[in-house]
């Protein structure tokens, strides 16, 4: 296991890159998904006030 | 079948038939990512040459294609908004721009990173390198004009031109980087153009990029999806969909 | 045949908001139609609208039964004389006004000189945009209706920084357009006096 | 139809317009040839007095002023005619917009274009480069800022009337240059090294040729956009 870890001495430069790119990416699927429901919410206040 | 892609660049059609299509896209998506990233990390052999550290390819690789593949999408709808006005472009448009600049981002980044054990500099004037950074600039100049912009058909009809200035001038700079980077370093071959790639290290390859194109189909619709529901805000169909959702919550 | 200006429940978007709602209103030689309504009530979106500048998010402007949209000659039919005039700040009345017409692919009419001098800016011909009074500027702007004969006029605030004798050398102007079967749409605040009978448009 | 509307006739009268009105206001005008001048002497400074180690980076040097000098005067091409709305007069006079756009260009060139060049020989002599390559270097100067030009005044017409304009222009154009900055660059190194740089300069004259034929395209939809 441990040497699966040590990636054939470039653990540092292989694991930082597969973490940058899919922590980015998981960052980004959580922003648009936090985005989605703030739109939501604002489009709810919207609506809320106009039937008053 | 252009009937067909008119009938679902309406915004209602096109929010209705993306909501069908999420759940089935997500699970194909986790499925490849996993398989993909088992490829790369464990059942792909490690390179000759570059030993382990070959395995940042699967991931900066992909990523640089995204970034090309989504600027080609973005030149697409620029098209369909200037000639054709369809307003589902002009929402593409700006959907999909900064997921084109994030992957830019990522490209520039596992490509600094790749090159550290290869060359021993973070950052290396290599001619794909720079294309890619020169296309990080017109990602961030179409993003800059679109926020700078209040009115949204205008704004997007600006950016739109933009992006097709941009698509133009891609292969230009490409080539000009090309032309620049033999010159001052004489032809070598360029250290990016990955070797002839044994068979099993290629399957993991297609297959991450096919996440990759599954991952930004994903967030894009999202993205698309909140953008119609606020730009039809005042429509029926919209405070339906609102009210149900109200219910679920 | 009798020129005709159709609008056709045109709806406008400005700034993601829909100013113009539904408007349809169709017009013939020797209509006037006094366009009114407060501040940011579209007036000059409707009327940047009928010049083909911004494009209707719904309906459409009809002349002589063609859509404006399709007809580029559309603009060589229209004179539209905006609130911001359209005159060059560095240039002096002369220059702008004989440049206009040099490259306009309008019908001309009378010449500059002639013009400027109904508007009574004759001895202010030489003198820089910018040095001229509000007034002067409005005349020299309003001098563009006199250069070319168009059938359709369309005026946003022509009177304001007017005084009376201007007032009425504009409101003579329009009267003889009427009279010659022409159709003009004024978006103003003032009441004004014309010959033909005016038809109020609230937005 | 109005007196003689030659397309040429047009470009020649809008042109001779903006040149006129520029120059009234000359203030404007030596804003690109000090920040030419400016930038160009600062290097000296940063990098050496030394004359060789100047001439080898001549070339590049000069190019990179032109690129910035000529980007500053995109912010006003287009700001004082919306503002007035003679850019609205200007469309609503039936002009068919891809000569307003290429006059704009042609206006620009002229007046900024044309003294940068004519200012590069003073400055490049005294950089040190030789009579052969300041011809080069001449030569792919006027191409490259013809270029420059059409691209800058393109971007110009999609970000007039914006906040900051100004500074979003210089930011959205400046990757346009690239490929002219190298061409550029590598036509004056080659030809201090003594060979004739051919390839470089049919490119930067292939780029002036797509420029002229697409950017006025870019520019009167731009401007079309901008006045909706």
């Amino acid at each position: 296991m441990t040497e699966f870890l040590s990636m054939g001495g470039y653990a540092g430069y292989v694991w930082s890159s597969y973490t940058i790119t899919f922590g980015i990416m998981t960052l980004l699927y959580v922003h648009t998904k936090r985005k989605e429901g703030k739109y939501l919410r604002w489009l709810r206040r919207h609506l809320a006030s106009l039937e008053k | 079948m252009f009937k067909f892609l008119y009938h679902y660049s309406s915004l209602r059609n096109f929010y209705f038939f993306s909501e069908k299509l999420l759940p089935f896209l997500l699970i194909t998506f986790v499925c490849l990512v996993t398989y993909s990233i088992y490829g790369a990390l464990i059942s792909a052999p490690a390179d000759y040459q570059q030993g382990d550290s070959f395995r940042i390819i699967y991931v900066h690789v992909p990523s640089a294609w995204m970034s090309l593949l989504i600027y080609m999408v973005m030149g697409l709808s620029s098209v369909s908004v200037l000639v054709w006005k369809i307003k589902l472009a002009e929402i593409t448009l700006s959907a999909v721009a900064p997921i084109g600049a994030v992957f830019t981002l990522i490209a520039l980044v596992t490509g600094s990173i790749w090159g550290k054990p290869m060359w021993g500099t973070w950052w290396e004037w290599d001619a794909r390198l720079t294309s890619e950074l020169v296309l990080l600039f017109l990602y961030l100049g179409v993003i800059a004009l679109l926020n700078a912009i209040d009115d949204r058909r205008t704004g997007a009809r600006s950016a739109s031109i933009l992006c097709l200035i941009g698509i133009v001038n891609i292969p230009i700079v490409h080539y000009s980087v090309e032309w620049w980077n033999t010159l001052h370093q004489g032809p070598t071959v360029s250290k990016f153009s990955s070797p002839s790639i044994h068979i099993d290290m290629l399957i993991p390859l297609l297959t991450m990029t096919v996440a990759f194109m599954l991952y930004c189909l994903i967030i894009s619709l999202y993205r698309i999806r909140t953008m119609i529901l606020v730009y039809d805000k005042d429509s029926q169909w919209v405070k339906n969909v609102i009210t149900d959702n109200r219910e679920q919550i | 045949m009798r020129n005709s200006l159709e609008i056709r429940n045109l709806s406008v978007e400005r700034s993601n908001r829909e100013i113009i709602k539904d408007l349809s209103l169709s017009l013939t030689e020797g209509n006037l139609v006094h366009l009114k309504g407060a501040n940011g009530s579209g007036k000059t979106t409707f009327l940047r609208a009928l010049a083909g500048l911004i494009n209707p998010s719904q309906g459409g402007i009809f002349w002589n039964e063609s859509n404006i949209s399709e007809n580029i000659f559309f603009q060589s039919i229209l004179n539209y004389v905006s609130h911001n005039l359209g005159l060059a700040d560095e240039l002096t009345a002369l220059e702008n006004l004989s440049f206009l017409r040099s490259i306009s692919r309008k019908t001309p009419n009378k010449t500059v000189e002639a013009s400027l001098d109904i508007m009574n800016l004759k001895n202010f011909q030489d003198c820089r945009i910018a040095l001229l009074s509000a007034g002067q500027k409005q005349r020299a702007s309003l001098a563009q209706l006199l250069m070319f004969n168009c059938p359709l006029w369309l005026l946003d605030e022509p009177f304001n920084s007017l005084d009376a004798e201007s007032c009425g050398v504009v409101e003579s102007l329009i009267d003889d357009h009427m009279s010659n079967g022409g159709i003009a749409i004024v978006a103003s605040h003032q009441k004004f006096q014309s010959s033909t009978a005016q038809h109020v448009v609230e937005l | 139809m109005s007196t003689d509307t030659t397309t040429w006739n047009t470009l020649f009268i809008l042109v001779r317009r903006d040149v006129l009105k520029t120059w009234r206001e000359s203030a404007d005008l030596l804003y690109p040839i000090m920040f030419f001048v400016l930038v160009t002497i600062l290097f000296p400074f940063a990098l050496s007095p030394e004359i060789l180690v100047l001439k080898s980076f001549a070339g590049g040097l000069l190019w990179i002023a032109t690129l910035l000098a000529m980007s500053i005067s995109l912010e006003n091409l287009f700001k004082t005619d919306y503002s007035t709305g003679a850019l609205e007069v200007i469309v609503l006079s039936g002009v068919p917009l891809l000569l307003v756009g290429l006059a704009k260009a042609i206006a620009n060139w002229v007046l900024s274009g044309l003294p940068i060049i004519i200012l590069a020989i003073p400055l490049a002599l005294s950089l040190g480069i030789d009579a052969f390559s300041l011809s080069i270097l001449l030569l792919s100067l006027t191409l490259g800022s013809a270029t420059i030009s059409l691209i800058g005044t393109a971007i110009g017409a999609l970000s007039v009337g914006l906040r900051s304009s100004g500074m979003l222009v210089i930011v959205l154009a400046l990757p346009f240059y690239i490929p002219l900055l190298i061409f550029g660059a590598v036509a004056t190194s080659n030809s201090q090294a003594g060979v004739i740089p051919e390839a470089e300069l049919y490119f930067l004259a292939g780029l002036l040729a797509l420029a002229v034929t697409l950017t006025p395209w870019a520019t009167a939809s731009a401007i079309r956009t901008r006045l909706s």
